[in-house]
C-alpha cells in the first residue's frame, strides 16, 4: 500500500506518521511536499499535526491555499481515503472538506496528555478494525481543538453517524468531566457524509508501539490498512 | 490606502479568552467590567487609489483569509 | 583620558566597558575606536560572550572521555552513542530576559538552545526546562510562571521538539529574578557534525533566516548586568522570537547540510552578527570581510552599529565552499528564508565590516572573540558562613507532628505534581518518549537503533547556598542517580551555572567552591562535561539568588526495553531500600 | 457604557503573525496588500456613568491586564 504524508513548512508530525506507516507497518510511504502535486498511485493521504503555516492566523487558514490541496481534494472527491490528524483535521475544516472550525480549548492553553475516546461508528473505513463503543486511549497535543458547528450541521451529522470519536471517560461515559477541550458534543473526529475523509484531533501515531506504552492507535491504521486491500481486491475482481 | 480589519466571534459562539480575562479584570477589582469580547484587529497598507476597487478586495481578503466565517464576522475600514 | 573627556567616559561607561578594557581596545587597534567598534567590543568583550570572571576557573573541569566527541567551545558538546551517532546537547540560561517579558524571554532562551543545537548538524529530539520562581503566593510570581511556561510552549510545541522533563522549585530568593534554563539534546551522525569555522580564503559568508530588526541591541550586555529599580526602562531590548520562522531554520539547515556545501555555520545568538562572524573567523585563525548592504533588514534606516549588535532572532551564517552560493540560496529559498550573501572568507585575520563602499569597522577577529580580558576575581567566604558553621543544631526543633509535617510538605508547590507544567508541553512529538514527565528522569529511544538516552536536569539551589561545593557535588549525584534509577549510563553533562555578580568576593566564592565540587563529583563518578554556560548577575537591588549551578545530565540506554520508571508496579511487590 | 480597546504592538517590534498573513495574501493574488500588523481588539461593557472616571478605569485596566506594555501600545474608546 502507498500512503502520500503531507508536508507543510510547519509540519511536524509528518516523520511520526511515516515512522509508523514505514517502520511499523511495513508500507510504502511517499512524503508529498506542499508545494507539489500529489502524486498518482496513492491508496491514502494523511495530513499530518503540526503548525501548517506557524498558525498565526487561525490553524489550518494558511495551509488550505497550498498547491497539494488541490489534489487532496480532487482525490477524496473520487472516494480516496484521506485522514487528517489534529492540525491535519484543522485543514480540513479550513479547506471545508469537513464542515464546522475549531475554536481555542476551553481553558485556552496548549494540553498534551492521554484521552479517551469512545468509538461512535466502527463502520468507517478508518474504524472497521474497531468494534462500536469501544474506548482507546489515546494522546491529544494542541491548544485549538474545541470543535464548533451550527445547529443544524451538527444535527446533520449526529443523524448520519459522521462522529466517529466522542471524548469520555475510561469507562466510556461521555460528559463535560470528560471534554479535555470543550468541543461540541464531546466531538473528537468526524468524517465527511461519504465517508471516505476522517479528520481527529488524537494522534493514534503517538501510541501505535509497545515500546511507547500503549498500541491503541494501531487500530486505526489497521483499518486503513484492511479498507485499502479490500478496495484493492475489489479492484482486482471488476479487472480494473 | 490604509485599511483597518476587525474580526470577532460570532454573538452566540463561547469566547474563552474573553470569559478569562472579565475574570482577571473582576479579580484585580474592575468589577464593573463584564462582557468582555476578544477579537482580532489587522491593519495593512493597500497600494490601490480606487476606492471601490480597494473594498472589493478587502472584502475578498476577508473572506477567503482573514476571517473564518462558520465562527467570525468581520468588518472593515479605509483611509 | 582627561577630565574633558567627559563624553567619552560616559560612552565607555554605557557600553559596561572599565577604563582599563577601554585602554586595551585602544592598544589592539593602535587608536581611538568609532561607535561601531566600541559596541562590537561591549558585546563581545561582557561577560555574557567573553566568560571573562569564569574562564580561569572553568578550564579546571573534566572535558575529556573515551566518548566525548566535541567539549566545551562549540556551540554544543557532543558524546559518542555507537551506531555512528552522537548526541549533541546544551544548556541555556534567559534568565534576564524572561524576568523582563515572560513569555517572550522564555521562548526566545528555547529558540536560541534549538539552534545551537542544531547548527552542529543535529536533530533536535528533546527538551528539559528548569525554573525557579518565588512563592506563588504572589501575583507578580504567578504572572511569570504562566508567562515562562506558556512561552516554552509556544516555542517548543510550534517546533515539535518534544519538552520530556524538567524542574521547578519555588523560593522567595528568585522572586526578583527568576530562572529560566533550557537543556537541549539532538543527534547527528558522529562523521558529520558542523563547527563554526570560516575556514578557506575566498569562501562565501552567508546569512539567511530572519531579516534583522532592531530588537534586543544590548541584550547581551544586559544579561550582563544587574537588575534595579531602573530595568523596566531596558524594555526596548525585548526580542520577540518566531518559531515558525525556526522550524524553517531548522529544516533548511539540515537540508544544507545533507548536500555537501558548507566549510562552517553558527547562529547569530547574543551579539548576533558580531559574534558570529568574530568566533567563526577566529577558529579558523581568519579573518571575515563583511558589507553590511545586503544584510537583509527589516527596518530603514538601520546603522552598522545597529546592524550589528541587534539581536534578532531565527537568523544563522555560513561559510559556503566556494561556487556553492546558488545551490545555498536555492535551499533556503525553498524553506522562504531571506538569504544574502554578506562577505568572504580573507587571510589577514581582521573582522572589516562595510557599508556602502565604506569600512566602519576593522577589528582583528581573535581580539574580539579570545582575546577579551580574563579576571581572577577575589574570591572570600561570605560572613554568614561563620554562621553556619556555629548553628546549634540541637537548637532546631524536633517536628511534633509527623504527619502534618508530611501532608504540608506534600503541599509545597516545589514538592507537588508539576502536570499543570508539562501537559501545556507537546512531550510526545517524535514519538519516542519512552518515559513522559513524571519519572526520575526524561527516556528518549533513538529511533533505528534499539538504544535510548535518559536525561535530567537538577540543582538544589539551597544546598549550594549552604556550601556551595558540597551542593554542586550533590547536584551531580542526584542527576547520576536519577539516571541510573532509569535504567541509564551516564555518559555526559551539561551545565548552567546561575550566580550572583561576581565582582563581590563572597559571590565569586560561591561560584569557585561549585566549580571544585562539581570538578570532583564528575571526576568521581567520570561523567565529562562537554558544553555549559555561565550567567552571573543575577541579583535584583543587591540581593542575590542561591548559587545555582544547573546540571543536565544524559545517559545511555542500551536497550531501550529495558528502561525503567519510579513508581511502584504492582500489589505485593517487595519493596527494597538500596543505600545508607 | 461599551468601550473598544485596540492592543497593537509597538513600533520595531516583530510582528510573526502580521508577516505570515501578508505572505499569504501575497501568495494568493493580493500582491496590493503590504505592511500587514495583527493586533487584538476587545469589546467590554463598563457599569460606569462618569466619563472621566470610565476612562481611568480603562487606562488602568490596559496598563495592568489588558497590554503587555512592554510590547504593546493600546488606545481606547468609550460610547
Ligand atoms: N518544568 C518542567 N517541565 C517538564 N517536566 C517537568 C517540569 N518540572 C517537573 N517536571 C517533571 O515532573 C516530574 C517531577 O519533577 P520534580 O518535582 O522535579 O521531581 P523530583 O524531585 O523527583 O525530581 C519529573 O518527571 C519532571 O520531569
Amino acid at each position: 500500500m502507498k500512503i502520500g504524508i503531507v508536508v507543510f513548512p510547519g509540519s511536524n508530525c509528518d516523520h511520526d506518521c511515516r515512522h509508523v506507516f514505514q517502520d511499523v507497518l511495513g508500507q510504502t510511504v511517499a512524503m508529498v511536499w506542499h508545494k507539489d502535486a500529489l502524486p498518482a498511485g496513492l491508496d491514502a493521504v494523511v495530513i499530518p499535526g503540526g503548525f501548517s503555516y506557524g498558525d498565526y492566523l487561525r490553524t489550518g487558514a494558511i495551509a488550505r491555499f497550498s498547491p497539494v490541496m488541490t489534489g487532496i481534494k480532487e482525490f477524496a472527491a473520487k472516494g480516496g481515503m484521506v485522514l487528517g490528524i489534529c492540525n491535519g483535521f484543522q485543514i480540513l475544516l479550513e479547506a471545508g472538506l469537513l464542515p464546522g472550525a475549531m475554536l481555542r480549548n476551553r481553558e485556552l492553553h496548549f494540553v498534551c496528555r492521554d484521552v479517551f475516546v469512545r468509538v461512535e461508528n466502527a463502520a468507517t473505513p478508518f474504524t472497521n478494525a474497531c468494534v462500536p463503543g469501544q474506548v482507546l486511549r489515546i494522546p491529544i497535543a494542541h491548544a485549538e481543538g474545541s470543535y464548533y458547528t451550527d445547529p443544524v450541521t451538527l444535527a446533520g451529522l449526529q443523524a448520519n453517524a459522521q462522529i466517529v470519536f466522542r471524548y469520555c471517560a475510561a469507562d466510556g461515559t461521555v460528559g463535560t468531566e470528560a471534554n479535555p477541550n470543550g468541543s461540541l458534543d464531546g466531538i473528537a473526529g468526524i468524517r465527511n457524509a461519504e465517508g471516505n475523509v476522517l479528520g481527529m484531533m488524537p494522534h493514534p501515531e503517538r501510541c501505535a508501539e509497545a515500546l511507547l506504552g500503549n498500541e491503541d492507535g494501531r487500530l486505526i491504521f489497521a483499518s486503513m490498512l484492511e479498507t485499502m486491500r479490500g478496495k484493492r481486491s475489489e479492484l482486482k475482481m471488476a479487472g480494473v | 490606502m490604509k485599511a483597518k480589519v476587525h474580526v470577532t466571534l460570532k454573538q452566540g459562539i463561547l469566547d474563552p479568552q474573553g470569559k478569562a480575562i472579565e475574570h482577571a479584570l473582576q479579580s484585580l477589582g474592575f468589577q464593573s467590567a463584564s462582557n468582555v469580547r476578544v477579537g482580532k484587529y489587522m491593519e495593512l497598507d493597500l497600494n490601490e487609489t480606487d476606492r471601490a476597487k480597494a473594498e472589493a478586495l478587502l472584502k475578498q481578503m476577508c473572506e477567503k483569509l482573514l476571517a473564518n466565517t462558520v465562527i467570525e464576522e468581520y468588518r472593515y475600514e479605509l483611509s | 583620558m582627561t577630565a574633558g573627556d567627559s563624553r567619552l567616559r560616559d560612552l565607555i561607561a554605557q557600553h559596561n566597558l572599565t577604563d582599563d578594557e577601554y585602554k586595551k581596545i585602544v592598544e589592539i587597534l593602535g587608536r581611538d575606536p568609532n561607535l561601531t567598534e566600541l559596541g562590537m567590543f561591549s558585546v563581545m568583550w561582557s561577560e555574557h560572550c567573553s566568560y571573562k570572571s569564569s574562564r580561569v576557573h572553568l578550564k579546571k573541569l573534566p572535558t575529556t572521555g573515551p566518548r566525548v566527541v566535541q567539549g566545551p567551545g562549540e556551540n554544543a558538546g557532543a558524546v559518542d552513542i555507537g551506531d555512528g551517532l552522537c548526541v549533541v546537547f546544551k544548556m541555556e540560561s534567559h534568565n534576564h530576559p524572561s524576568f523582563i517579558e515572560p513569555y517572550q524571554g522564555a521562548a526566545t532562551g528555547v529558540g536560541g538552545i534549538l539552534r545551537d543545537i542544531f547548527t552542529m548538524g543535529a536533530r533536535p529530539i528533546a527538551l528539559l526546562d528548569s525554573l525557579r520562581f518565588g512563592e506563588l503566593s504572589s501575583a507578580k510570581n504567578r504572572h511569570l510562571m504562566r508567562g515562562v511556561v506558556a512561552g516554552i510552549a509556544g516555542y517548543g510545541n510550534c517546533m515539535g521538539v518534544p519538552t520530556v522533563g524538567g524542574e521547578v522549585r519555588f523560593d522567595d530568593i528568585y522572586s526578583m529574578n527568576p530562572l529560566v534554563n533550557v537543556f537541549c539534546l539532538g543527534v547527528a551522525h558522529k562523521d558529520k557534525i558542523f563547527r563554526g569555522t570560516a575556514a578557506g580564503v575566498g569562501n562565501p559568508v552567508i546569512y539567511f533566516g530572519s531579516k534583522t530588526g532592531r530588537d534586543g541591541i544590548h541584550g547581551a550586555t544586559m544579561a550582563s548586568d544587574s537588575f534595579d529599580d531602573q530595568s523596566e526602562q531596558k524594555r526596548p531590548t525585548v526580542q520577540v522570537g518566531d518559531p515558525f520562522q525556526e522550524k524553517l531554520l531548522l529544516e533548511a539547515c539540515l537540508e544544507l547540510m545533507a548536500e555537501d556545501l558548507l566549510v562552517g555555520i553558527q547562529d547569530m545568538g547574543a551579539a548576533g552578527l558580531t559574534s558570529s562572524s568574530c568566533e567563526m573567523a577566529s577558529r579558523a585563525g581568519n579573518g571575515i570581510d563583511l558589507d553590511l548592504t545586503n544584510v537583509p533588514r527589516r527596518e530603514p534606516g538601520m546603522t552598522p552599529y545597529e546592524l550589528m549588535l541587534s539581536e534578532s532572532q531565527e537568523r544563522m551564517l555560513m561559510v559556503a565552499k566556494a561556487g556553492k552560493e546558488d545551490d545555498c540560496i536555492r535551499i533556503c529559498r525553498k524553506w522562504d528564508l531571506d538569504v544574502a550573501v554578506v562577505g568572504r572568507v580573507t587571510g589577514d585575520g581582521m573582522l572589516r565590516v562595510k557599508d556602502q563602499g565604506q569600512v566602519v569597522a576593522e577589528i582583528p577577529a581573535k581580539a574580539l572573540a579570545d582575546d577579551g580580558p580574563r579576571y581572577e576575581r577575589p574570591h572570600q567566604p561570605p560572613a554568614y558562613q561563620d554562621m553556619l558553621a556555629n548553628l546549634n543544631y540541637d537548637a532546631v526543633p524536633d517536628v511534633k507532628d509527623a504527619n502534618a509535617a508530611l501532608l504540608a510538605l506534600l503541599e509545597s508547590p516545589t514538592i507537588a505534581s508539576k502536570r499543570w507544567v508539562y501537559q501545556q508541553y507537546d512531550h510526545m512529538v517524535r514519538t519516542n518518549s519512552v518515559v513522559r514527565p513524571g519519572s526520575d528522569a526524561a527516556v528518549v529511544r533513538i529511533k533505528g537503533t534499539g538504544k535510548a538516552v535518559a536525561m535530567t536536569v537538577d540543582c538544589n539551589g539551597r544546598y549550594c547556598l549552604l556550601h556551595p561545593y558540597e551542593g554542586a557535588r550533590l547536584a551531580v549525584a542526584e542527576a547520576a542517580r536519577n539516571l541510573v534509577c532509569s535504567g541509564a549510563e551516564p555518559i555526559g553533562l551539561t551545565d548552567c551555572l546561575n550566580f550572583g555578580n561576581p565582582e563581590r568576593p563572597e559571590i565569586m566564592w560561591q561560584f569557585v567552591l561549585a566549580i571544585e565540587g562539581l570538578k570532583d563529583a564528575c571526576e568521581f563518578l567520570q561523567v565529562p562535561i562537554v558544553s555549559g554556560n555561565v550567567s552571573f548577575y543575577n541579583e535584583t537591588n543587591g540581593l542575590s539568588i542561591y548559587p545555582t549551578p544547573m546540571l543536565g545530565m544524559v545517559g545511555l540506554i542500551e536497550d531501550a526495553d529495558r528502561a525503567m520508571t519510579q513508581w511502584f508496579k504492582q500489589d505485593g511487590d517487595d519493596i527494597i531500600l538500596l543505600g545508607s
